[in-house]
């Protein structure tokens, strides 16, 4: 056997070698699924979605739960958004190097890496408590949108640095300023990019359950939120709730209400890779 | 049934919220009342958290909620804060839980077990040193024992050092706990060596992975049962539940609404969810105290 | 020291050999050192622009040419790590003067770059985007320089119909004039081009050649480029530059003729580059 | 007035950028107080280096090692499971696989982050731990090896996509520089890609360590909650976020010392993860400037 | 159709007009069609490359010579969406016939890139490399190989003392040459290069213009160039592309007097490009 053959059976081997590592993550992420699917979709129903909290397994459901979720979703988007995308610029566009834009940096990174649960003892002082505003959405959405920003960050600063540069000089040099750059070139160029950060990091967000057990979300709340400062539960904590009763009807519940929480992740992960494929293509000028 | 719609033609009119926040023992119970209590008052919203007893008592001593689920007495520490906070408050037992102690069904050698030999195996002098199952009778197996019981932030382990090892907190500490009392079932029922103790619902739905273990406390082999536990013989392995009212919210017409619903309706939830049912003289008794405390509250105002 | 020879030499720079070249001077350099950092990409650059005519800029890939040319318009300011000494007069007034507002001066220099690097919105958005971000609201004003910028670089009567088509979707040379017709749109006097054609197939090269031309009757154009044969062709006047130096600057024909210095006559015989 | 404007603009824009600077602020100031309080009572050699934490039991003892131990355990046995695997898929997504197959497989790997940790909990402890069982009838059915492994599975997706983006990056003439001289794609991936994006694999490395060290629900779960100075991986153990959750959600007084305890536990954490991140950070930085 | 014409024109390819120029066909391309996903980069190309000669590749850029060049080594073989029509036989054998060992290939056929991408290793491990990965074991023989590699491109004087320093350390023109000789030292037959001097100062440049003088003794070497004066001097025969097609192959000289077609006339001119 020559070298270049035996070069190439190991080639081949680590080729097959990656195939089935790519696929054990996938078969693994399918016994998942297939297990919880097998427990839960006997109880998807419309009434499961509809139905108020109940100590009766058969008869709970996840109104309040899922409207939670979407609420904590959109409270959480409408701070996060803006705060980590305006901060993504600054560090980009307008920080000069130097000690001030390194601590800021190194202080993201940090952030990024700071576990979830530190970040609900925070939101527990500074917003249930100092800014007084108690186990509500608001609340929640708060922290979750501290915990979320710095990824925001990250992604935001990846997208506009991927906008090419020719389009900003070309703004430049025909006397835009700098914001009107940002504004009117970079920021609708670099906005799929942008996008995709965003809604991976909400679909983070909205699986945490740690930070908002600490935060004080309930179990048991009777009523669709109506306000951003009513109380609330979503669905991690549901199902985090039912898991922990003993019959075994609520274990069967939390499967289904794992289901519908695993498709909202799935269908903002599927937005996320459109539109992330979509502004790939886009990208070509 | 009957009660319940004469109720409601009476009480339409009530409305506001109510934050009920504590222990996860009785939530179950407590989640149950206020689901019943939708039929009664629809324009009352009631919350209930799960915060732990402890966590629960944090929100109460300010203020920030109107009843606490407490699945042990008040510590004097909170009620000083309560105290400092000007809180007057009110202790209501509503139901007993059962502590059951129990092993894996294929554990053919244990029927029944005395409070000295619970003693013996959980006090903090046994950590290392029983660790094998006939060192408790020199007739069960030459076993290594496994050990199950809840976390050591809950009431439930509180309450059962209390009782057995005779002092809060004492324990030995290489045993398997969890928060989760749905882990400890799995844990018992997958290990033929194991020993453990939770609350009497968890076994009661689980009858089938787990094998329940009879207490002697000098009287006999007692199992946890409804009448055993509400007569008292279940001793010391059952106790008290309990909500905490504060005078303030006592003085909101839903609370009081809400409260003597609970205390009417707790016999009939309490069995259903798994709990056990204080006997009616008790019940009549907290339903008394309680008018006493609104009354009293409401004159002192 | 080059440096120093290139001092004494460019006050005997042969402009008379150019017909019709202006004499007005219109952007002067003085003394320009410029810095990337540590690294050194300009050194001691000495130069007088004329007015209405082409100046070409050649040298080999590094050589400063692009680094020179941004400095004229200032767009080398948001540069981390740049570094310029030395003054820049345009009409006699110096750029780099704390009171002259940077996007004001773009607005009199107009660029156009390598490659044709239209905004990916449509054609007639492009060519109005100068004017909006000036604030200017008249419709009417803008569609009508629209129009004309359009057909001062000769593409209007190509895309009249397709105002409102995505300009990527116009060819490279197109593009290219697309952009032309931009920088117009805000009346520059100074345009600069840095190797406008060097992505562009031969026909779109001879359009914009031929554009500068008709330009240069209006405007100052100074253009960078790798083609010697294109400098020339279209330039008055042709610098070379080399390792950050200006080694020569004369007139076209002089430079591609009778050039001075050895380091020219080697580089546009190709001996490299 | 374009000025003042532009001026304003920055400022807020600087604005939202402080914000992360008070949140780390407020973070260590709000584990400080309490922390304070704590090591007000319990002397810091005493947590140092006691080798118990039974601060709820009635012989109270604040030894924070065996939590540290416990996390690093698992944190460890995570590593291991996610390393060889997270990094064959990103060597066999960058060099090897259709980019098509890229597309699709890098996001879909990516929803095993996504999934709640809660569910993954259950899946440690029902489904591994009886099959680990089998092999190893003596291992208890809380143990940090199960817990380990699925967390493992938990942090796959951080290295395979941080590492694949890393090799991604790789200029792509040193690749062809490689199969230019006869390299197969095994060869030109570990001779060349890898070593040349070794610091950004590092940094994904550390990302997965910080997460693994931080995430919660798994380890109370799965792991037991038994404060073990130990290396064994068959037996219970118990890590600082499983404390910091069994504590903060039990019926301990707060106020009182044991309460506290979930701060120091928690400043602890925020240490350790700090630490991560700063070396995560200083050689991304390094790396930055070597292929600028 | 100008494909139809090429084809006929091979024939009559004024091969005698280059003195010195072996016969013998070392490399020999048939009706090349290739594809990157629908665009179509070359079309039916038909070419013999001689043997211990310098066949230059001209033309704009894109037009397709760096696609042709890398079909040489099958490069593009990991390309996304790359397809390929036609045959390329080297000494005979068809190179992309299924048995054979691609690696094998590329050690016979080498390939220098544009920019110098030496590995992030020392300057021994570089040229070491080829014989590390055949899984050359001895020592001895490893050592004389690089050292006569680098004595080959003229670098060894330069570096013998500095064998275990960065190949990173070294300047663009040294990088160049190590990359050459990395490739001599897994002896190739062919050599393959993408613009090897596009990047590189005019002392580097004649370096390794001098250093293909000397390789062609022992090599058959196929360049490509954007440099039409450097294809001019160093080439034996020179290949004119565009827009995907090959417009005329002839002797270099032929090229450069008398091209029969008026695109290579227009280019080489400086009309375009
Ligand atoms: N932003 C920058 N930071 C650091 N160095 C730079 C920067 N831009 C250019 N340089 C360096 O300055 C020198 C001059 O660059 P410049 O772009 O002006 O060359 P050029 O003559 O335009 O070359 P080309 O023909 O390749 O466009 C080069 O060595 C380049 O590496
Ligand atoms: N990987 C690829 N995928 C798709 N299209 C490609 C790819 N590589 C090259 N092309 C296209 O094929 C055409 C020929 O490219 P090629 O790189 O061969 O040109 P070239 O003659 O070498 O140009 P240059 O002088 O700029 O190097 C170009 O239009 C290019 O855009
Ligand atoms: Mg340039
Ligand atoms: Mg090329």
């Amino acid at each position: 056997m020559t070298n270049a053959t035996k070069n190439r059976l190991i080639d081949k081997a680590f080729l097959i070698f990656g195939i089935l590592a790519t696929l054990f993550g996938i078969v693994i992420l399918c016994i998942f699924i297939g297990n919880i699917f097998a427990d839960g979709i006997s109880r998807l129903s419309f009434d499961f979605l509809d139905n108020l909290p109940s100590r009766k397994p058969e008869k709970a459901g996840i109104l309040t739960a899922w409207t939670g979720t979407l609420w904590i979703l959109g409270l959480t988007t409408l701070v996060a958004f803006p705060l980590g995308v305006g901060a993504g610029i600054y560090l980009e566009e307008y920080a000069k190097k130097g000690w001030l834009s390194n601590i800021l940096e190194i202080n993201i990174a940090n952030l990024a890496g700071v576990p979830s649960i530190i970040y609900g003892l925070l939101g527990l002082e500074i917003f249930v408590r100092i800014m007084g505003l108690g186990g509500s959405l608001l609340a929640g959405s708060f922290t979750l949108s501290l915990l979320i920003l710095p990824i925001i960050i990250v992604s935001t600063r990846e997208a506009i640095k991927a906008v090419p540069k020719s389009i900003k000089e070309a703004a430049f040099a025909l006397g835009a300023t700098k914001w009107q750059t940002i504004w009117s070139q970079i920021l609708p160029a670099s906005m799929g990019g942008i996008l995709t950060g965003v809604i991976l990091s909400i679909s983070r967000a909205i699986g945490e359950t740690a930070p908002l057990i600490v935060v004080g979300a309930l179990a048991y709340v009777p009523f669709v939120a109506k306000s951003p400062m009513d109380e609330f539960t979503v669905l991690p904590i549901q199902i985090f709730n039912w898991v922990s009763r003993p019959q075994h009807g609520f274990i069967v519940n939390a499967a289904a209400a794992i289901l519908i929480l695993l498709s909202i992740t799935f269908v903002m992960n599927g937005i996320a890779v459109y539109l992330r494929n979509r502004w790939q293509k886009k990208v070509k000028w | 049934q009957k009660s319940t719609e004469e109720n409601t033609t009476e009480e339409t009119t009530l409305s506001g919220q109510i934050q009920i926040d504590g222990s996860s023992t009785v939530y179950p119970i407590t989640e149950a009342i206020a689901e019943e209590f939708r039929a009664v008052a629809p324009e009352v919203k009631v919350t209930v958290g799960v915060s732990g007893t402890g966590g629960g008592f944090k929100k109460f001593v300010r203020n920030e909620i109107d009843i606490n689920d407490a699945s042990r007495s008040i510590k004097d520490s909170e009620a000083e804060q309560c105290k400092e906070n000007g809180i007057n408050y009110i202790e209501l037992s509503v139901a007993y839980d059962g502590l059951a102690v129990l092993v894996n069904p294929q554990n053919d050698w244990v029927a029944d077990i005395t409070i000295e030999e619970l003693k013996k195996i959980w006090e903090p002098a046994a950590q290392g040193a029983i660790m094998k199952w006939n060192q408790i009778r020199p007739e069960w197996p030459a076993e290594e024992i496994h050990l199950f019981g809840p976390g050591v932030a809950s009431g439930t382990y509180d309450y059962f050092t209390e009782a057995i090892v005779g002092e809060s907190g004492a324990s030995r500490g290489d045993y398997t706990a969890s928060e989760d009392d749905n882990v400890l079932v799995q844990g018992i029922s997958s290990d033929k060596f194991a020993l453990g103790f939770f609350g009497l619902a968890y076994y009661e739905e689980n009858k089938d992975k787990l094998k329940l273990v009879g207490v002697n406390n000098g009287s006999g082999s007692v199992l946890p049962t409804m009448e055993t536990v509400a007569n008292g013989s279940y001793a010391p392995l059952s106790r008290p539940i309990f909500i905490y009212v504060s005078n303030k919210s006592a003085k909101r017409e839903e609370v009081k609404t809400f409260v003597n619903f609970y205390l009417e309706n707790v016999t009939s939830i309490s069995e259903e969810v798994g709990y056990i049912p204080l006997p009616e003289a008790e019940i009549n008794k907290q339903k008394e105290k309680f008018n006493s405390f609104t009354a009293g509250s409401n004159s002192t105002k | 020291m080059t440096t120093a020879i290139n001092i004494k030499e460019e006050s005997k720079i042969s402009t008379d050999e150019v017909e019709n070249l202006s004499k007005t001077v219109k952007i002067e350099a003085r003394n320009i050192d410029v810095f990337y950092s540590e690294f050194k990409a300009l050194k001691d650059i000495n130069m007088n622009i004329y007015e209405n005519s082409v100046t070409a800029f050649i040298g080999p890939s590094g050589c400063g040419k692009s680094t020179f040319l941004r400095c004229l318009n200032r767009m080398n300011d948001y540069i981390d790590g740049f570094k310029m000494k030395g003054e820049i007069l345009i009409d006699g007034k110096k750029i780099y003067w704390k009171s002259v507002v940077v996007e004001e001066l773009r607005k009199q220099v107009g660029m156009v770059f390598q490659k044709p690097n239209p905004f990916p919105k449509s054609i007639f958005d492009n060519v109005a985007y100068g004017l909006k971000i000036q604030g200017v609201k008249d419709k009417k004003f803008i569609e009508e320089r629209v129009e004309l910028s359009l057909k001062q670089v000769a593409l209007w009567d190509e895309v009249k119909d397709n105002l409102k088509k995505g300009a990527l979707a116009l060819s490279g040379g197109q593009q290219q004039r697309l952009c032309i017709a931009r920088t117009l749109a805000v009346e520059p006097s100074v345009i600069l081009m840095d190797e406008p054609t060097s992505a562009l197939d031969p026909i779109s090269t001879a359009k914009i050649e031929e554009l500068m031309f008709e330009l240069k009757k209006q405007y100052t154009i100074v253009i960078v480029t790798h083609n010697m044969q294109q400098a020339a062709r279209i330039s008055d006047m042709t610098a070379f530059f080399y390792m950050g130096e200006l080694i020569e600057y004369d007139s076209t024909k002089t430079i591609f003729t009778k050039p001075k210095q050895e380091k020219t006559q080697n580089y546009i015989t190709g001996r490299f580059g | 007035m374009n000025k003042t404007r532009e001026y304003i603009i920055e400022r807020l824009l600087f604005l939202c950028a402080a914000i992360t600077v008070f949140t780390t602020i407020s973070i260590i100031l709000v584990l400080l107080v309490e922390a304070v309080g704590f090591f007000k009572e319990v002397s810091i050699v005493d947590f140092l280096t006691d080798k118990e934490w039974t601060p709820l039991f009635a012989d109270k003892h604040f030894g924070i090692l065996p939590l540290v131990c416990g996390t690093l355990l698992t944190t460890f046995i995570a590593i291991s499971v996610a390393l060889p695997i997270g990094l064959t898929i990103a060597i066999y997504l960058s060099e090897y696989a259709p980019k098509s197959f890229r597309n699709i497989f890098k996001p879909l790997l990516e929803v095993l982050a996504a999934v709640p940790t809660v569910v993954y909990g259950f899946f440690a402890l029902l489904v591994v731990s009886p099959f680990l069982q089998k092999f190893f009838p003596e291992m208890s059915g809380f143990n940090s090896l199960s817990a380990g492994i699925v967390m493992g599975i938990m942090i796959i997706p951080f290295i395979s996509s941080l590492s694949e983006d890393a090799l991604y990056a790789v200029p792509k003439s040193l690749r062809e520089a490689a199969y230019g001289m006869g390299s197969t794609r095994f060869q030109t991936a570990f001779k060349v890609t890898v070593p040349a994006a070794s610091s950004g694999i590092v940094v994904s490395i550390i990302l997965a360590l910080s997460r693994a060290i931080g995430e919660t629900m798994i380890v109370a779960i799965a792991a037991g909650q038994q404060p073990r100075l130990t290396l064994d991986p068959t037996v219970p153990i118990e890590t600082i976020t499983a404390y910091i959750v069994q504590v903060s959600m039990g019926d301990v007084p707060h106020g009182s010392l044991e309460y506290k305890t979930i701060f120091a536990a928690g400043i602890t954490l925020f240490l350790f993860t700090f630490i991560l991140n700063n070396i995560s950070f200083y050689i991304k930085k390094k790396y930055q400037e070597k292929y600028d």
